[in-house]
C-alpha cells in the first residue's frame, strides 16, 4: 500500500504540469466560477472551459438538450461570450485560482482559429489551448473541420505556428478512423489530443413529429457513450506519442481509471458535473484511493495499462 | 449552507391522480428559497434518469419545504414512488426567483395548472397585501391547494375549461373582463404569473395592450441548473437567457414569443 | 380514428411484402425456434436470423459479453452453424411459419460472400439476404469491409450479380459518413440498407486490468446508441431511394415510430429480445394502438414524416 | 405455464453481510424447476440495469420459490433493496440441470461459496440417497444454510479458509483426504459441484486423477438466457457450448479449462 503522501498525481500535458489527471470537459463547467460554491476549483488538474470564438455566439434556438438513455442530446450551437468578454470577465477571476486554466476555442474558418489562438495566447491567466475540430467550416459547406483528414491537418498546422502554448486537439468521434485523426493532429503539430467529443445523434418526439431538438441534430454524452470513448482513446493511445486526454461519460472513479488504463495521461468529467456539480472531487478522491488499495505509487504507471 | 443537499421525505402524497404533494426535510440547513426559486431534484441514486428534474418551491415549512408536481415522465413517476424516510439528493435553491419589491398597489397572481405550484408561495409571502388571485385548470379535480389558498385568506377567482368549478374557459379571459371593467386603474397593478405556455402567451398579449407591468416563470429543458450547460435559453429581446440564471422569471415585456 | 381493420401496416423492402413492419434483428433471435414458446412468430413481419458463413465459425472465446450504461457490448465473433447446417436442421422449422425469414451472412473474401448468397438463394425458405458487411475482410488485412466505399460497392457488386433474391445491405455505423455508405450500397445494386450495426465499443475492468471482453473490443447494442442510430437513419432516408430498415435500441414501440418517422420503412428489434423475449409483439401492438389513436391508416404514411 | 412470469416477493431477508435469501410466490403456475437450472431476474421495471440476472433455484416449496443470492453489483445490489409485496419479471427456469439418473453407488456433492445456492437443491432431491455433501466458504459466517442442511439431514463436512468452522483450509484438500482413505472404492462415485473456479478447477483436476465421474455448474456473463445470443459460451472438448443452454451443468471430462 503506497500512503497518500508518496502517491504521485501528477501529469505532463505538452509543457503543462497537472498536479492531478481529473479536469474538466469544455461546456459542462461553464468559466469555472459557477462551481466555486460546490468544490475546491484548486484541487482540479485542470480547467477546461466552455468553448470560445472571435465573437459571441448567440447558439441554437431552444429547445437544446434532451435526455436518452444514460445519456443526453445538446444543440447548443457553440454559444459563447466572445474572447474579449472571456479575458475581460472571466480570467480574472480564473487567475486567482490555482489550477491551470486550458481555453476551448473554435472559428468557422483557419483564418478565425488562426486569431483566436493568437489571441489567448496573449492572455495572461491562459495555460494552455484545446481547439475544437467538431464545427462547422465556412468555407467548405459547413462540413466539419475534424471528420477530414486534409483539413484537419491543415487547420491544426495553422494553429501549431499561431501560439506556443500547449496546443490540445479535440477529436470528433465521428469518423471512420480515429487513430488516423490522431496521428494527422500530430503530424501537424498537437502537444496533445483530446477525445472523444460528442457522437452525433437526434431524438424525434412522435406526439408532434418534430424533431426534439430545435437544430434537429445534436451530441450524445454521458455514460451511454463510455464504451466507444473507451475504444478511441485506446486505438489512439496506439497510434500517436503525444498525450491523449480521455473523456466520454465518466460519472466515477472506476470509468476515469478505465481510460486511464486504456491510455489516457488525463481525464475529464463533462455530463458527470451536471449529475452531481461536485462529482470531480469524488473522481479525485476515487483515484487516490484506488492507488493506495493497490500500491500504485505514480498515475503514470497504470497509464495504457490494460493487458490485451 | 450548501446548495447540494440531502433531504428525508417526510410525506409524499396523491392529491389527485398524477398530483402529488412532497414534504421533504433537509438534513442540513439550507439556504431559504424564494417565491419562483427551485431546485434540481435527483429522482433516484442510480443513474436512470440521468438528469435532475426542476421542480419549484411551492412552500417553505420553516427548514421543510414542499414541492407540487405532476407525473409527466419517467422521472417524476420514479419520484412518485418514493416512500417516507426515502433520501433524495438536491441542488438549490436555483433561479432568481421573483421580485419582492413592488412598488405597485394591486397585485395580480395568475396561476394555470400546475403553475399554481409557484405562485402559492408567491401568493402565501404576497398575502398582506391582498393580490388577486386568478387561478385556471381543465376540470375542478385537477384544482389543487384550494383550501390552503382559502385558509390564507386568497380567495382566488377561478375558471375551469369544463365549467365544473368556478368560470367556464380560460382564466385569462376572467382577467381580461375584470380588466375592462376596472380599466382606468390598470397600470397601477403588477402582474406575476406561471402556467402553461399559451396561457402566458396571451397575457402577454394582454399586459402589452393594457401597458400592464408583470413577471413570468418560465420552463425549459435543463441538465446543470446551473448557467454552465446553456441547455436552458428562452429568447428575450436581449438575446438567449437562462432560465435557470437569469430565470425562470423573467420582466413580461422582455420575453419573445 | 382508424379502426384496427383499416389499418394498413404491410411495408415492401425491394420485392419482399411484410405484414407490418416490425422485424428481429439478426444475432438476437437465434434462428427463430427459440422465442416460438413466448411469441406467435407468424405475427412478426419477418424473422432475421443470426449470421451465417460458408462454414460453421466457432468465434471468440468467452467472456463475449458485457453490460454497459443502457446497453451491452458483444463479441460472439460472428459464431454461427454454417449454412448447410442451417439450411438442414433450421429452414424445416422456419417454413412452416408465415412469416418471411431474411437471412443474415458475410464471408471474409468477396468470393466466399458471393458462393453464400448463391447457396442462400437456392434454398426453398428464404426470403431475402441481408448482408454483414460489418466483418473482418482477409485480402485487406482484416480491415471491415463497410468502412470503405470502394470495398463495400465491390463487395455488393458482386453479391448483387450472384442473387435474385431481395438483397439488403446492413451498414457499419462506425463511418464518417453513413449517407455516403447507404448511397454506395444503393448504386451497387442493393434493395434496401439496414443499420445500424452495433458501434464499436471496449471495457476494461479496473481491478484485473484486463479488457472486459476476451476479443478487446466489441459491438455497442441496446438503448443507448439509439440517438445515433435514429440520426443515421434519417440520414440514410435523404440520401437513398431504396428503403432503409432501422435499428439500434429499440425498446418500445414509441421507440419504433421513432425510427418510422425518421424514415425507416421497417425496424428491427435486437437487444430487446434479451430484455423481454415478447418485446416484438409488444412493439407491434403498440405500433397498431398509436396509429389508431393518431387516425393513422397506412404506416406508409408517416415514414420519414418528421417535420424539421 | 409460461417460462416469462411475475412473481410477488413473499420475503426478501439478509441472512449475513451481502447474503440474502428471497422467496417469490409466481403469480400463475410455473414449470417445476430442476436442481442445476436458473431463472433469469429483471430486477427492476426499469431499463436500468438492462439485462437480467442469472440467479439458480435454491429451493422449491410447492409453487413457490427460493433464490439465494449474494449482493454482486449493482444489480444484486437493486435486489436487495426490494420489499415483500414487490413484483419481479422472471424468465425460467432455464438450462439443463443437473442429471438426476444416477447409478453410481455414492453420491458426493462440492458446493463452494455460493455454489450452495443450486447444491441445496440438488442435495434435497438426493437426500435419500444419502450424499456426502462437502461446503467450503471463507468464513463461518458466510457457511450459509446450514441449519436448514442439517434439518434435511445431510450435515455436512465443512472447511473454512479462516478455520472458523470445521477445517481450515481449502475444502477439496479435505476431500481429496477422504478420497485417498477410501480410494478402493472411489470410482463407485458420482460427483456434482458448484462453486468459485478455482474449486472447480482443483476438482477437476482430482476427478481426472481417480477416474470419477461426475458434473459441474458453470457461470457464464449472460443476455438472453435462451441459447440465442451466443453470448454465455464455455470452452469444452466438443467445442464452445452455452451455459444457458447445454448447460450450466457440464459432465467434469468435456471442461476445458
Ligand atoms: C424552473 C422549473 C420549475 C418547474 N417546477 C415544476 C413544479 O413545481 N411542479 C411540476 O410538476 N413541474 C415543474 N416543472 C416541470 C418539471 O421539471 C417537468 O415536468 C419534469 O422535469 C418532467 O420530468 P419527467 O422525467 O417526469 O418527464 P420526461 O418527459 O420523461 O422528462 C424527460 C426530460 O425532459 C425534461 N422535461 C420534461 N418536461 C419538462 C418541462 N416542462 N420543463 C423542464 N424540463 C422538462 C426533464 O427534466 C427530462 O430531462 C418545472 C420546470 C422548470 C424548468
Ligand atoms: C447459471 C448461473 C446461476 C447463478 N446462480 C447464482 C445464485 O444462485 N446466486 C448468486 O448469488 N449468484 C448466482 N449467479 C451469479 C449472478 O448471476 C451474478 O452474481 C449477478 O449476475 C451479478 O449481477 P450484478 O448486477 O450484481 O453485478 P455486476 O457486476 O454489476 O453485473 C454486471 C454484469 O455482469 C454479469 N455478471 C456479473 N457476475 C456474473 C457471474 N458471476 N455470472 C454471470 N454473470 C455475471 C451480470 O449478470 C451483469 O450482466 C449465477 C450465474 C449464472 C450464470
Ligand atoms: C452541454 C455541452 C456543451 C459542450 N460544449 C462543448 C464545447 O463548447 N467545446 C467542446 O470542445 N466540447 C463541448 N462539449 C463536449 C464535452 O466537452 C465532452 O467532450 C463530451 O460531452 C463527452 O464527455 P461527457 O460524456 O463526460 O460529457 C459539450 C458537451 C455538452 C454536454
Ligand atoms: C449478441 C449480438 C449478436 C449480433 N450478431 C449479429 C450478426 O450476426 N449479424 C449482424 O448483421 N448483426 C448482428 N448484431 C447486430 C444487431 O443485429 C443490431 O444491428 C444491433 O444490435 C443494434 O440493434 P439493437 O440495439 O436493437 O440490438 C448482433 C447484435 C448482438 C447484440
Ligand atoms: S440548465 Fe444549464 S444553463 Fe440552465
Ligand atoms: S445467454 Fe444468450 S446464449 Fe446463453
Amino acid at each position: 500500500m503506497a500512503d497518500k503522501k508518496s502517491i504521485n498525481l501528477t501529469v505532463m500535458i505538452g509543457k503543462l504540469k497537472l498536479k492531478n489527471p481529473v479536469m474538466t470537459a469544455s461546456g459542462t463547467f461553464g468559466y469555472g466560477d459557477e462551481y466555486a460554491e460546490f468544490i475546491d476549483l484548486n484541487r482540479l488538474g485542470a480547467i477546461v472551459v466552455k468553448g470560445l470564438s472571435l465573437k459571441p455566439k448567440e447558439g441554437n434556438p431552444p429547445p437544446r438538450i434532451v435526455e436518452t438513455p444514460s445519456g443526453m442530446l445538446n444543440a447548443i450551437g457553440l454559444q459563447n461570450i466572445g474572447i474579449n468578454n472571456f479575458i475581460r470577465n472571466k480570467l480574472p477571476f480564473l487567475r486567482t485560482v490555482k489550477t491551470p486554466v486550458i481555453v476551448n476555442f473554435f472559428g468557422d474558418s483557419i483564418a478565425e482559429y488562426v486569431r483566436a489562438a493568437e489571441k489567448l495566447s496573449e492572455a495572461d491567466g491562459v495555460h494552455a489551448l484545446e481547439m475544437n475540430i467538431s464545427c462547422p467550416n465556412k468555407q467548405a459547406g459547413w462540413s466539419i473541420f475534424g471528420t477530414d483528414p486534409h483539413v484537419t491537418s491543415k487547420v491544426v498546422s495553422a494553429v501549431r505556428k499561431a501560439t506556443e502554448k500547449t496546443l490540445i486537439v479535440k477529436l470528433s468521434p465521428n469518423v471512420t478512423d480515429i487513430g488516423l485523426m490522431a496521428r494527422v493532429a500530430e503530424d501537424a503539430g498537437a502537444d496533445a489530443v483530446s477525445l472523444i467529443n460528442t457522437l452525433t445523434g437526434m431524438a424525434i418526439d412522435i406526439k408532434t413529429r418534430r424533431p426534439r431538438l430545435a437544430n434537429i441534430i445534436g451530441g450524445l454524452s454521458g455514460p451511454a457513450v463510455k464504451p466507444v470513448a473507451v475504444r478511441m482513446v485506446w486505438q489512439c493511445y496506439q497510434a500517436v506519442r503525444i498525450p491523449v486526454i480521455g473523456m466520454g461519460g465518466i460519472v466515477s472513479p472506476e470509468d476515469a481509471i478505465e481510460f486511464i488504463l486504456a491510455g489516457a495521461s488525463a481525464v475529464a468529467v463533462g455530463t458527470g458535473n451536471f449529475i452531481r456539480p461536485d462529482i470531480t472531487m469524488d473522481v479525485l478522491n476515487g483515484i487516490t484511493a484506488f492507488m493506495k488499495t493497490e500500491g500504485i505509487k505514480s498515475i503514470n504507471d497504470i497509464k495504457g495499462g490494460v493487458q490485451c | 449552507m450548501s446548495r447540494l443537499f440531502k433531504a428525508s421525505i417526510i410525506e409524499n402524497i396523491q392529491l389527485v391522480k398524477n398530483h402529488y404533494l412532497i414534504t421533504l426535510h433537509p438534513l442540513e440547513k439550507i439556504k431559504k428559497p424564494k417565491p419562483g426559486n427551485f431546485f434540481m431534484v435527483a429522482v433516484d441514486h442510480n443513474l436512470y434518469p440521468l438528469l435532475r428534474r426542476p421542480i419549484s418551491i411551492h412552500r417553505w415549512l420553516n427548514g421543510d419545504f414542499q414541492l407540487l408536481y405532476r407525473v409527466a415522465g419517467k422521472g417524476t413517476s420514479i419520484l412518485s414512488r418514493k416512500k417516507p424516510g426515502d433520501i433524495l439528493e438536491i441542488l438549490g435553491p436555483l433561479g432568481n426567483g421573483f421580485p419582492l419589491k413592488i412598488n405597485s398597489a394591486h397585485i395580480i397572481l395568475v396561476a394555470g395548472g400546475l403553475g399554481v405550484a409557484p405562485m402559492f408561495a408567491l401568493a402565501e409571502l404576497l398575502k398582506k397585501r391582498n393580490p388577486a388571485l386568478y387561478y385556471g385548470a381543465r376540470t375542478k379535480k385537477e384544482l389543487l391547494r384550494i383550501d390552503e389558498l382559502n385558509a390564507l385568506g386568497l380567495d382566488p377567482i377561478i375558471a375551469t375549461d369544463d365549467g365544473s368549478s368556478g368560470e367556464k374557459g380560460n382564466i385569462v379571459n376572467v382577467l381580461k373582463r375584470h380588466i375592462a371593467r376596472h380599466l382606468s386603474s390598470i397600470s397601477d397593478n403588477m402582474l406575476f404569473a406561471c402556467g402553461p405556455e399559451p396561457m402566458l402567451k396571451a397575457l402577454s398579449l394582454l399586459a402589452e395592450k393594457h401597458g400592464l407591468q408583470g413577471y413570468m416563470a418560465l420552463e425549459q429543458h435543463m441538465a446543470c441548473g446551473l448557467g454552465t450547460c446553456l441547455g436552458c435559453v428562452v429568447k428575450t429581446t436581449k438575446g438567449y437567457r437562462r432560465v435557470c440564471k437569469e430565470g425562470p422569471v423573467f420582466p413580461i415585456e422582455e420575453i419573445v414569443w
